[in-house]
């Protein structure tokens, strides 16, 4: 098979994003895919057209959108977590130390009835806690208006997904205010679910780029563990490129990157942590992922 | 008293009256003559307000003012009788009795309840008229100002016409500023005859006049009239040199 | 009659075009990119029948409707004062051309504030974007009245409300009417998408919730569902205003 | 001459009243809820100096007014056309409704796919935004066209094309011009929405990134980048227009 | 040749013609004179094609036709000059000469320089008249149709403009269907005089005519025919019962 021209890879607006980011960068992909490029989406639409007209066929992103798409009929394909959960309640309340704190509580939380809230909703459920009843939580659009508002005084508690969460400690300390992490949701879900983790976003693929090109599933396999590493070891050079190439606040990334659980596990091997994960999706909104289970042949191994 | 004293008007491109002065008295008929585009239009404007003199003063003591305009500005979207309905409405007459008193007239102005209710658009040109003339006098004015009113009717409505406002002015008092083409009508009509001359107008010619009906009579009076070389000067002057 | 008729079948006749061109869509590019209008359809009436579309409908026709006459109705006296006092008009314009061409991301953090999340954020939305379109047509419809009119009704003494009444309401609908066409169409719009941006509820909130599930044709049937209402209200609000343009206008003679 | 530096004088005053209402909010609701005028032009200023404004204003200006000239364009010939031939007026009315009033959601992806994310797919937003604006005003100024003079061009023997310069499109001017005021004030909107939601570049681009940085006086320095251009570009495209119908407008008599 | 044959008009209330014949030859000038809304203006929009009839045909056999409308139909945004030119574009006439053409015409219409700048709106009502007769002369037609197109004109332009249109029906062939109310201006012009009735409009009554401008002569013969009891009832009918 020949060299995949033109490959534009999408990446999801995480922060763990930057191991695919640092693989191409180091030229880990040139043999398989010379002149691939990066670019962010920001929005599911882009997401589409990308992969409907075949442009973009390798993406990272949050793990239910692939199990969605596939359920729905578009051949995607799971090739690894990068990142185990970044979400967390910031609180300017001191009452709030545990989740069950929340209890009564104003909160305001981001994308209703999509993953981030459907998590806290789990969460919430296996706490006993009816968050339309027992919280009294409020949404807005983006993570970045919830991260404002707790900024400016105007909320006491949100759910907050990094980086947002970080630079939001950081504006309010600005202001003389203080803002902290009072719960990490994902301790919070492994207290319900097992493991105090959630494979909340990884790298995905199109099948027929795995049928034209298994060299660049090959030169993934191989390249990924490498970036992580040095994503984790050289934090200064990962907020560089972060800068460069995903436009982020480099004092911001960095300090936000002890709270993205940043890491490249095979999916086929996180099959039942993800599955853990789709259940409790599944459970509160079954149409969030299509409905079921996504099949075996989803999870691709390393 | 509709007074006029020492009254310049200019437009951009010069004055259109300069130093007039003319007075209308109750129960006076005064008829304007002149040639097209002299100022006679722009004369009734500053009588009733809608335009002011450039220097000078125009006084009108007069209580209620009514203005038959050159063109008859209906309101396209109303029957006929609406319109003339509006300038009782104006003053605050109730819709019933506006409607009433204007269907009255309208009738006495040849106009079938059928064409009472015709929006502007299927009135003819004479019809028109004859309902701006109307909307004009159903408010029993003052003063009436009337542009040419009758150039759109025929002999027969003209003459009507002609007669209820002379029987108006002799009889309730009514004082007019009449502005025609027609030397035969002025002659028929006025209490006084005003002949002014090409822009800027002045007064090239007043006299105090009797109104008459028989046609031999006004016919002299027409032809005296115009054998004025002042007069023949102002409305006979050829148009181009 | 036979006229309206043959007005209403030509409408249904363009409304047939779209729906083609949309089936040819979805032929040509498949579901994820266009779902089947058939496939809409079903869902359309599968929210009817579960009830689901009713309290939806109710909180997103308040925001649309209710936004838009508070807008609209301020926007058209606030035009015709200014039409009629230059210097309030001249003072005006640039700050209702900047009213509506500031995007909303600059003022939804403070609409959020005001009005709560859940709250009248989308009935102001909606409100701020029709004002300025209404205004701009009652304006500039004031300034083209006919004078010579306005001229005869101050000669005839005519109270403002007559004049009004009379004259300038009449002559602002032919300005009027293409202005809140556009403003109406856009407060349903424009209300669905301040839903969807502010976390709301209604018919944007649900719009949000599928699109989050990527489900693309319950997307469709409530954007289908937020036109046909819109349509309706085209129908039951301006019809009235159309008619008295095209039975009151001076036609062509007949003959 | 006197009156128009009479009309900018007011204009200005109205600007300066919305910089005072800004500065009242920022001081009432703090840096975080709406930044102060003050930073913000210093930040616009800084965008500018370091030619950061030029190229995203490049993007966001072909997207722009691109969009708005091509969506002018055919909106305006296509609603003289539907004026002047009912049947199709009747067919494309609904049309053009349900154009405005479907939410760009619904066809976003099929921009996308057509135009490219980098490409004109804001442009083709704002067109399609634009057009059923202005030939919703067009085609009621075709409507509203005075029929005697109609007639009278026809017994003249005009041609269509010198009835069109002589009398209907001078008639058009009133009706379209707040139509197309609107219209270019959405379409600089739009098209900075469409960037921002779209992943393009431009200054919508910028603004998204700005606002994933929580930096709301860049956000507002880039929003008022917009708006004053949307103010230029009202000033250059819209004023020759309201120029003439300033002086061609039959005014009260002098004197 | 422009003919009616067996023409019947009818609007939402009722015909305005019924079973009407006519016909205008080169070289004549008819003169119609009727009661206000009796249906002339109607004739002559059937007559240039405006209006079709309910029933039976208009044939217009002529090359040109131009038409002077009751109103002067001038189109707002332009100079005078331009309104008339308008008339000679339309024709395929070059700008240049359009517009010398036209500033010919209106210059011995009575039209200054400055005038022929001027908008309609800057015009007096007899000059917006002046525009509108040029803007249907200069182009030199074969068929005239001028509704009372001398209305708002003073006494020496409508005798100017009379003799203009005279001249040009006798020299040059120019047919000409003129309406209007003065019957001493139809006495004055006409080759052939037709009066029509109230409406539905019929002829009562169609006679030669010999053109004549001796006040005196004019003046009798203006006597004359409003002495035949049919004109008499036609045109001088009390306007309500
Ligand atoms: N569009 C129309 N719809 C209905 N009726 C109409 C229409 N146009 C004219 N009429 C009626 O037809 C009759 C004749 O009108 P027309 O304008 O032909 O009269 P005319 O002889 O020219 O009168 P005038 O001397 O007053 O101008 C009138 O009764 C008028 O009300
Ligand atoms: N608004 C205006 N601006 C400039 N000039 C004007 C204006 N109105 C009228 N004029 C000029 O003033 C002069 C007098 O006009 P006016 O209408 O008073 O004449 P008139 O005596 O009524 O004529 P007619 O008998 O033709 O109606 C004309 O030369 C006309 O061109
Ligand atoms: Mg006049
Ligand atoms: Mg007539």
């Amino acid at each position: 098979s020949r060299p995949v021209e033109s490959l534009e890879i999408l990446g999801a607006p995480n922060a763990a994003t930057i191991v695919l980011v640092r693989l191409l960068e180091a030229g880990g992909l040139d043999t398989a895919a010379p002149g691939a490029t990066f670019r962010l989406w920001r929005d599911t639409d882009e997401l589409r057209a990308g992969l409907v007209s075949g442009r973009s066929r390798l993406i990272t992103t949050p793990t239910h959108v692939p199990a969605n798409l596939a359920n729905r009929g578009m051949p995607l394909r799971l090739l690894c977590i990068l990142s185990m959960g970044h979400l967390s309640i910031v609180t300017a309340d001191d009452g709030i130390r545990s989740f069950a704190d929340l209890r009564g509580k104003p909160v305001v939380g981001f994308f209703r009835n999509d993953m981030p809230d459907l998590v806290f909703r789990a969460i919430a459920k296996r706490e006993g806690i009816d968050p339309d009843r027992d919280i009294a939580l409020t949404y807005v659009q983006t993570p970045m208006e919830a991260a404002q508002m707790l900024a400016a005084g105007r909320a006491a508690t949100a759910i907050l997904s990094e980086p947002p969460a970080t630079a939001a400690i950081m504006m309010a300390q600005q202001q003389g205010r203080t803002l902290r992490r009072a719960v990490s949701l994902q301790e919070a879900w492994g207290r319900h679910f097992g493991q105090p983790r959630i494979p909340m976003a990884g790298v995905a693929l199109h099948r027929s780029l795995i049928d034209d090109s298994p060299e660049i599933l090959a030169a993934l396999r191989a390249g990924l563990p490498g970036a992580r590493d040095w994503v984790l070891a050289d934090r200064k050079g990962a907020a560089a490129l972060a800068e460069q190439r995903m436009q982020m606040r480099p004092a911001v990334f960095e300090r936000s990157l002890d709270h993205l659980h940043i890491d490249v596990a095979p999916a086929r091997a996180m099959k039942g942590e993800l599955e853990t994960f789709y259940k409790a999706i599944l459970d509160l909104s079954p149409d969030a992922l299509g409905g079921r289970l996504p099949d075996g042949a989803f999870y691709l191994d390393m | 008293m509709l007074r006029f004293e020492d009254v310049t008007l200019r437009y951009d491109d010069g004055p259109v009256l300069a130093g007039f002065d003319l007075a209308v008295a109750p129960g006076e008929l005064v008829v304007l003559l002149g040639p097209s585009g002299c100022g006679k239009t722009s004369l009734l404007r500053l009588a009733c307000g809608l335009a002011a003199p450039s220097s000078g003063r125009v006084v009108n003591g007069f209580g209620r003012t009514a203005v038959v305009f050159q063109e008859p500005r209906l309101l396209p979207w109303w029957p006929a009788l609406d319109n003339v309905a509006f300038a009782l409405a104006a003053q605050g007459v109730t819709r019933a009795t506006a409607r009433h008193r204007a269907r009255a007239l309208l009738d006495r102005f040849g106009f079938t309840d059928a064409d009472t209710r015709k929006r502007p658009a299927a009135l003819s040109g004479g019809m028109q008229s004859r309902v701006a003339i109307a909307r004009a006098l159903v408010v029993r004015p003052d003063l009436v100002l009337m542009d040419e009113p009758f150039a759109a009717l025929d002999v027969g409505l003209r003459r009507d016409l002609q007669d209820l406002v002379r029987a108006a002015v002799t009889e309730t008092g009514l004082a007019a500023l009449f502005v025609t083409h027609d030397v035969t009508e002025a002659v028929r009509l006025a209490d006084r005859l005003v002949v002014l001359s090409a822009r800027p107008a002045r007064i090239v010619h007043d006299e105090r006049n009797q109104p008459r009906d028989e046609p031999a009579a006004m016919f002299r009076a027409a032809a005296a009239l115009l054998d004025r070389p002042v007069v023949r000067a102002a409305l006979l002057a050829p148009a181009a040199g | 009659m036979p006229m309206v008729v043959a007005r209403g079948a030509w409408g249904l006749l363009g409304l047939a075009g779209l729906g083609l061109a949309w089936q040819l869509g979805h032929d040509a590019l498949g579901p994820f990119v266009l779902p089947s209008p058939a496939e809409t359809v079903e869902r359309l009436w599968a929210l009817i029948v579960t009830g689901q579309a009713g309290p939806a409908l109710a909180v997103t026709g308040v925001n649309a409707i209710g936004g838009f006459l508070v807008g609209a109705l301020l926007g058209a006296a606030l035009g015709v004062t200014a039409g009629l006092l230059t210097p309030l008009g001249a003072t005006l314009r640039p700050v209702l051309t900047v009213m509506l061409g500031v995007p909303p991301i600059a003022w939804v953090v403070l609409a959020l504030l005001w009005f709560g999340p859940r709250g009248l954020a989308p009935a102001f939305t909606v409100s701020i974007t029709v004002l300025p379109i209404v205004f701009s047509a009652a304006f500039q419809g004031i300034l083209a009245r006919d004078q010579k009119l306005s001229e005869m009704a101050r000669v005839v003494g005519a109270s403002p409300l007559l004049s009004f009444r009379m004259l300038l309401l009449p002559q602002l609908l032919d300005p009027l009417l293409p202005a809140l066409a556009t403003a109406l169409a856009f407060s349903w719009k424009v209300g669905v998408m301040a839903e969807v941006l502010g976390g709301g509820t209604g018919i944007g909130g649900m719009i949000a919730t599928e699109r989050a599930h990527l489900d693309l044709a319950g997307t469709m049937a409530w954007i289908l569902l937020v036109v046909a209402l819109l349509l309706v209200c085209d129908g039951l609000l301006l019809a009235p205003m159309r008619r008295f343009l095209r039975t009151r206008r001076p036609a062509p003679a007949a003959g």
